[in-house]
């Protein structure tokens, strides 16, 4: 019965297949417009399956810390490194435009408060008069979704700009090149994709820079052959493993002792992992992929009575804050969360004809401990779950729309 | 024996559990235009069923293994994970181009079948209950997914990913698949000895063994079949996402959403009673009510709070009708009939 | 498949029995009926049957018995295993009796009489099938009254309990015994009609209700309704205290040994899982139970179904101690000879409603005459 | 009649250990070795101390999945309520000393509520407990995040983190006194006569009905005692480890996976709490040998997964043979007991 049944189906999806590569179907994918293997997939993303290190990659990213970038320093999240521009000239409209968002998720703090900020530039471009409206789909971090909402924005028609933020690069590639096959601009933020079809992809440095910031610190901060715990959050996303990847390399050649662990984001789960690894030994440095749960860590020494370690984290107040407190040496390397209104700003761009860059790279500077009091002040009465660097300062909601989420 | 059976009162043909769970999808159809046309949005349209139907077919293919299982009296937490290995092993395989499509295809649901089997002979063979067996073989292999594939791995060639994006008529051919499978699902189950014995052995396994079926084979059978479904719809991913991907299935969250959506259907948690088509309505009910939300652009946390007070209330509902009772031979008032 | 259902049905001499039907919905002979069923579709060369009667009133046993002489009569070998004498006597022609997990002996039908059968079963010689009246019974208070009383499935009942006083029920299978026993306890409430319990006005609205007003359930199916299968002995004769009078478990306690000392428990132990008792065991932990509340009412349905002699006479003993300690006991059965033996009066239902009373001096046959409704039967009772 | 006889303590204890739920206490030690032998320092008291503390929290809420368990249901809502509570204490109490006991009393408020509300979806409502708990987290943890935006405000003020962080005397840590409490009080209840109606209805609810048990009051009693024991590891957990969204997330599994290992039957009636406390610890002991062994953090829920299996099918083994029947032989029987079909009778009946 079993064995039937299998081949039945496999038969069936098998001539429904064959059947239809025959009949034209009024699907938005044609098989040769997908783009397989056509286009050179960014080299970020060419670790797919195996080892997360890209020298020429690294590379890249080491010499983009100290490139100089275009634009205002006061306003980051419009500077970007001198390459290649996309002109938009078709694109210039005196109308407000619709806009589609497809959002991977808000399921971390460092989201939500971008998305915060997004929704605020939004506001103030809408108030210009740039943007009629935003249509956001959240995909709940799942490919799927994201793939059905890109498609829904492509059939409805009824788009003028598309803003995705990919929940993953190799997945969402399909999806973002028909996006681009509707000839609207598509605007392509934080992860990337494996297509060089959008109009413009804006993201920070990257991974690896951060992975190096950090790295630099600990060295210069440590003895080779000090201990250190790495936490990182989950396996297999790519802007997490490049951090890794690079810190790890440094780390191990300037003949550090690493211990990398999986903590899910889990407070509990970062504070047991440090506080065995107290139980085995010394650790003289903590690294970490992402800030928050950063303060279960520092109290884990303090509770097993311990001397506070050399640590990095990120720019999350929680973070800051304890570092503030505590007067350790630390490092809060910044995966610039203003970055989110960079996409809409693309849209204004868009909008007058302007050319944008067509990869667009942010400033992503670590705060280091002489701007960490000017970071604190700066963000004074926003929630732990808040990221320094958000950019949103001169923005209409600001504090409130961040302070009461 | 005539007096027996002619002093049974009449018994009057209630409406199916099957039958209640369409009109709730009905009345979560008519609701959801209102609401949306409300919004001064548009649902009837080709774009947005497209969007529910699609949503429809990859937790279709999960829920109607689930529902074999769960008829069976076992459930399956291990599908999220079948389904990644599924997509993996496709794309791996695929890699190599066209010509890879079949030997795929084939590899990834051998594996997945293999995978249920194991599922099922824990369960049988060992005595394990089936929350804890298939938990402990989700966890078995999300360790491997997790250390031997850092990120997407393989891919598929165009002619495969076809499949995920077609449409026929307006219907996406992925959910034409799903339907042809959930049509073959009902056909085992009311059409075959295998069937009849799942039914058996979910509803009383003592009284099934006691009935000369061996109870063991229904299980391990319904469980290869399950994580054999899984599999085709880490495929269908494969072929929507063009990537073989370690997190593809815990991403969907098919394991609780695909229960949810059975026990939405009708089916018995305990085993026994349950159909594939009450199963597809209950998936239905939640691709429509996500879609309704997301084109209302529902608060995404919201989402769940409203996801989970919906199960609760439409499976309150059918119990409320199903508790089991008697046909009364008196009128059960205050009065009775003379 | 319908068609051939109903063959088969006909083939075994049933042919009215509507194979569309869940097998839910039948009554439990009909269900019995559609096991046999199973069992000649599979065309078994030997179908065993074990206590295919238990759950049959009388009447429908004949029915059996006819579906059990057309099995043997097509070369079926039948393996027929029943705490019924009768009908081994009725239909075997060669009896094995089991003692203990052991063979005993195995002897030609012909060669045994029912004395001679017992004394093999039990070891010893019975006396008598049932104890004697204590000799100065006589009834004392009502204990309990209906008054026209009826719920979905019993309708317009009367009658009256009095304390120290067994009075029995019998009927066919589905006149409703069962249901006014579950009505009167509170399981499925009466929704019309009075009741009393010594001498009060009461109607138990759920088991709880009729627990605290005094009344006790020995329920027809022990393993589904009347145990925790995988709970101890203590456990179980603990339930119902602990349930219901949480206050008396210390006390309940204590008394425990001695209660079941009483009632010739065998057990390895207080902490042995019911389980694994033998069904005569198991009643008397089931008696174990009720007894802790020392209820003024017991109601009984089926007490000595599935048993062995042994048991049974144990059962009747334990009856007999509660009346002369002013119980009253309502009990329902299909076995007349129990009923009739038993009983100081019996009360016939049919079709859900109370046909009669005879007494206990009355035969099987016009307890029969007035269960199955025949003609002139109403008039005699 | 009733083999009266008692048998030794040390006959009780080993027998006892043959039972899943003592062979889980066997698990317990051997795990404590194995970390000991590969991390000595593991045996100082202190550490030994610090490490109970840190599993407290999931002890206890093993402990309240327990007596759900055991009635014949499930609580998956859990996870939800400790991330709930977690937010709560961080956005009600947040600074202000003086919220501490508002705080808490709120917290213990939200606790009861969501078990009754299981409870009475279950038990009145008629909802498959699997289902309605899995509707209640997806609801809970939908409606925290709506409100807070998806993350707290910040940790609650310190004195309030002390109950899950501090010690008593700087040596107790005060989650080791809250756990010998909650496994105290656990144990006490099941032994006083609402413990045991809990594991009637667990066994046969029908059979307890018509004992006049209130399957309603009882059931809903076994949610509101699991999401109150959530309610404490939520306290405990935010002194621990302060407020983070994903605080609690995954609990309800490894709680449902500690009273499984810790012997309780899945569908009820069979169990005993404390083990549940030890099948939790034993859980973390395995996690922390994993870590303690290096093994690669990818492989961890591979072994984890086998373990589990492993421990439950060896459990359902002992079940089958630590509960093997002896024939009862009535007094006065006599003649060779035992034949070819209970080939042990004679050997073993001294055992017990």
């Amino acid at each position: 019965m079993m064995r039937k049944r299998r081949m039945g189906l496999t038969v069936a999806a098998l001539a429904a297949a064959t059947m239809l590569a025959a009949c034209s179907t009024d699907g938005s994918v044609s098989p040769s417009a997908t783009g397989d293997a056509s286009a050179p997939p960014p080299a970020e993303t060419q670790a797919s399956g195996g080892e997360w290190f890209d020298q020429a990659v690294f590379d890249e990213q080491f010499e983009q810390r100290s490139a100089t970038f275009e634009g205002d320093p006061e306003t980051p999240w419009l500077q970007y490194i001198d390459g290649p521009m996309t002109d938009t000239a078709e694109w210039a409209s005196d109308e407000p435009m619709r806009v589609c968002f497809a959002n991977a998720s808000i399921s971390n703090p460092w989201r939500q408060t971008g998305f915060i900020t997004m929704q605020q530039q939004l506001a103030a471009l809408q108030e210009s008069g740039v943007i009629e409206s935003m249509e956001v789909r959240d995909a709940g971090d799942d490919d799927n979704t994201q793939i059905a909402d890109i498609d829904f924005f492509i059939a409805q028609g009824d788009c003028d700009v598309y803003i995705i933020s990919p929940n993953s690069t190799a997945a969402l590639t399909p999806a973002v090149d028909r996006a681009c096959e509707t000839g609207k601009p598509v605007i392509v933020f934080d992860r990337g994709v494996d297509t060089d079809c959008a109009t413009t992809f804006i993201h920070p440095i990257g991974g690896y820079a951060w992975g190096i910031d950090t790295a630099e610190f600990l060295i210069d901060n440590l003895e080779p052959g000090s201990n250190i715990v790495a936490l990182r959050i989950l396996p297999g996303v790519d802007v997490l493993e490049h951090r890794w990847a690079a810190a790890e390399r440094l780390l191990t050649e300037a003949g550090m002792t690493v211990d990398d662990h999986f903590t899910g984001a889990d407070p509990t789960e970062i504070k047991s992992i440090i506080t065995d690894a107290l139980s085995a030994g010394e650790v003289h440095g903590v690294w970490m992929d992402a800030g928050d749960g950063a303060v279960a860590a520092i109290e884990a020494f303090e509770d097993a009575g311990a001397e506070l370690p050399v640590m990095t984290g990120e720019d999350e107040m929680s973070f800051l804050r304890a570092w503030d407190e505590r007067g350790m040496t630390a490092l809060a390397p910044v995966y610039s969360n203003f970055q989110w209104r960079t996409p809409l700003l693309a849209v204004e761009m868009i909008a007058n004809g302007e050319p944008v860059p067509t990869e667009w790279v942010l400033p992503q500077e670590p705060i280091e401990e002489d701007e960490r009091a000017d970071a604190l002040a700066a963000n004074e009465g926003m929630p732990d779950g808040h990221y320094a660097r958000f950019g949103g300062e001169d923005l209409p909601g600001f504090p409130e729309a961040w302070q009461d989420r | 024996m005539s007096a027996v059976v002619g002093a049974r009162p009449v018994r009057r043909r209630r409406l199916s559990t099957t039958a209640i769970v369409f009109i709730v999808l009905a009345a979560v159809l008519v609701l959801s235009a209102v609401l949306v046309t409300a919004a001064g949005k548009p649902f009837f349209t080709a774009g947005n069923l497209a969007a529910v139907l699609t949503l429809m077919s990859i937790l279709g293919f999960v829920a109607i293994g689930q529902t074999l299982v769960i008829i069976a009296g076992s459930l399956d937490l291990s599908v999220p994970y079948v389904v990644s290995t599924a997509s993996i092993i496709g794309a791996g395989v695929m890699a190599q181009g066209p010509a890879g499509i079949v030997p795929g295809v084939l590899a990834a649901l051998a594996v997945s079948a293999g995978i249920g089997a194991v599922n099922g002979l824990i369960v049988t063979g060992l005595r394990v209950h089936g929350f804890i067996a298939t938990l402990g073989v989700g966890l078995i292999i999300s360790g491997w997914l997790g250390t031997s594939f850092q990120g997407s791995f393989g891919s598929a060639p165009p002619e495969f990913r076809v499949i995920g994006a077609t449409l026929i008529a307006g219907v996406p051919l992925s959910t034409i698949i799903m339907l042809a499978c959930a049509a073959l699902a009902a056909l085992l189950l009311h059409r075959t000895r295998l069937g009849h014995h799942l039914y058996a052995v979910g509803g009383s396994a003592s009284v099934a063994r006691l009935s000369g079926v061996r109870t063991k084979v229904p299980v391990v059978v319904a469980h290869a079949l399950c994580s054999m479904l899984a599999g085709l719809a880490g495929l269908l991913l494969l072929a929507r996402t063009s990537v073989g991907s370690p997190t593809i299935g815990s991403q969907g969250g098919y394991d609780l959403m695909s229960i949810a959506a059975v026990v939405l259907g009708g089916t018995l948690l305990a085993g026994g009673v349950g159909s594939v088509l009450g199963t597809i309505g209950g998936v239905a009910i939640f691709a429509v009510l996500d879609n309704v939300m997301s084109v209302l652009e529902v608060n995404p946390f919201l989402k769940d709070f409203i996801r989970g007070s919906v199960i609760v209330l439409a499976v309150a509902l059918y119990a409320w009708r199903s508790v089991q009772r008697r046909p009364p031979r008196f009128r059960p008032g205050k009065e009775a009939a003379p | 498949m319908l068609r051939e259902t109903r063959e088969l049905l006909s083939s075994i001499g049933v042919p009215d029995l509507d194979p569309a039907l869940p097998v839910r919905q039948l009554s439990v002979a009909e269900q019995q009926i559609v096991e046999i069923a199973k069992a000649v579709s599979l065309d078994a060369k030997v179908i065993s049957m074990d206590e295919p009667t238990a759950a049959l009133a009388d009447h429908e046993v004949s029915l059996l018995y006819r579906i059990v002489e057309a099995l043997t009569a097509r070369g079926i070998a039948i393996l027929y295993v029943s705490h019924r004498l009768r009908e081994v006597f009725d239909l075997c022609s060669t009896i094995t009796v089991l003692k203990d997990g052991r063979q005993v002996g195995t002897y030609p039908a012909a060669e045994l009489d029912e004395r001679g059968l017992v004394r093999l079963m039990v070891g010893r010689e019975l006396s008598a099938f049932f104890p004697d009246r204590a000799a100065d019974a006589a009834p004392g208070e009502v204990a309990l009254a209906l008054e026209g009383a009826g719920n979905g499935f019993v309708d317009d009942i009367s009658l009256e309990v009095r304390a120290g006083e067994i009075v029995g029920l019998a009927g066919l299978q589905g006149a409703g015994r069962t249901e006014l026993l579950s009505a009167i306890f509170g399981a499925d409430p009466f929704t019309r009609g009075s009741m009393r319990v010594g001498g009060e006005a009461l109607r138990p609205r759920s088991p709880r209700h009729g627990v605290r007003a005094g009344l006790a359930l020995i329920t027809e199916d022990r393993k589904g309704q009347g145990l925790s299968l995988s709970l101890t002995v203590a456990q179980n004769a603990l339930g119902v205290v602990r349930a219901v009078f949480p206050g008396r478990t210390a006390a309940a306690r204590t008394e425990l040994p001695s209660t079941l000392e009483e009632l010739a428990l065998v057990a390895r132990g207080l902490d042995q899982e019911v389980q694994f008792l033998s069904g005569g065991n198991q009643q008397k932990v089931v008696l174990a139970r009720w007894l802790a509340v020392a209820p003024r009412v017991v109601l009984m349905d089926e007490p000595t179904r599935g048993i062995d002699v042994g048991a049974k006479y144990g059962v009747y003993e334990v009856m007999r101690r509660l009346t002369s300690a002013g119980v009253a006991i309502l009990m329902a059965s299909s076995e007349l000879p129990e009923v009739l033996g038993m009983s100081d009066r019996v009360l016939v239902m049919r079709d859900g409603r109370l046909v009669g009373a005879l007494p206990p001096s009355a035969s099987e046959e016009d307890v029969l005459a007035l269960a199955a409704g025949a003609e002139g039967a109403e008039a005699a009772a | 009649m009733i083999a009266t006889a008692q048998r030794s303590l040390g006959q009780r204890f080993l027998s006892g250990l043959a039972t899943p739920s003592g062979a889980v206490f066997v698990l317990l030690v051997v795990l404590l070795i194995g970390v000991i032998a590969m991390n000595p320092n593991f045996a100082e008291p202190g550490q030994l101390v610090r490490f109970l503390s840190r599993t407290a929290p999931i002890a206890i809420a093993a402990i309240g999945q327990f007596f759900v368990i055991v009635s014949g249901e499930f609580d998956l809502s859990m996870g939800a309520v400790i991330a709930t509570q977690v937010v709560i204490a961080g956005n009600v109490i947040g600074q202000d000393e003086a919220m501490i006991l508002r705080g808490i009393a709120l917290m213990l408020a939200v606790g009861v509520v969501v078990g009754v509300v299981n409870g009475l979806l279950t038990t009145v409502a008629k909802v498959p407990s699997f289902i309605a708990t899995l509707g209640m987290m997806l609801a809970l943890y939908g409606f925290v995040r709506f409100l807070t935006g998806g993350a707290a405000t910040g940790n609650p003020v310190d004195s309030f983190r002390e109950i899950g962080r501090g010690a008593l005397f700087g040596v107790v840590p005060y989650p080791v006194l809250i756990l010998l409490a909650v496994g105290l009080l656990a144990w006490l209840v099941m032994r006083a006569p609402f413990g045991q109606t809990l594991l009637a209805v667990g066994d046969n609810p029908v059979t307890a009905r018509l004992a006049g048990t209130r399957l309603v009051l009882v059931k809903t009693s076994a949610f509101v005692l699991s999401s109150l024991a959530a309610t404490v590891a939520g306290i405990l957990l935010v002194g621990y480890a302060g407020v983070h969204p994903s605080v609690g997330q995954g609990y309800e599994f490894q709680a449902i996976t500690a009273v499984v290992l810790g012997g309780a039957v899945l569908g009820g009636g069979r169990g005993w709490v404390l083990s549940a406390a030890a099948g939790a610890i034993s859980l973390e002991l395995l996690f922390t040998l994993l870590n303690i062994a290096g093994i690669d953090a990818t492989w961890r829920p591979t072994v984890q997964g086998a373990i589990i299996i492993a421990a439950v099918a060896l459990g359902a083994v002992a079940w089958r043979s630590a509960r093997k029947p002896k024939p009862s032989r009535p007094a006065g029987a006599t003649g060779p007991a035992g034949t070819a079909s209970i080939p042990t009778t004679t050997t073993r009946s001294g055992e017990r």
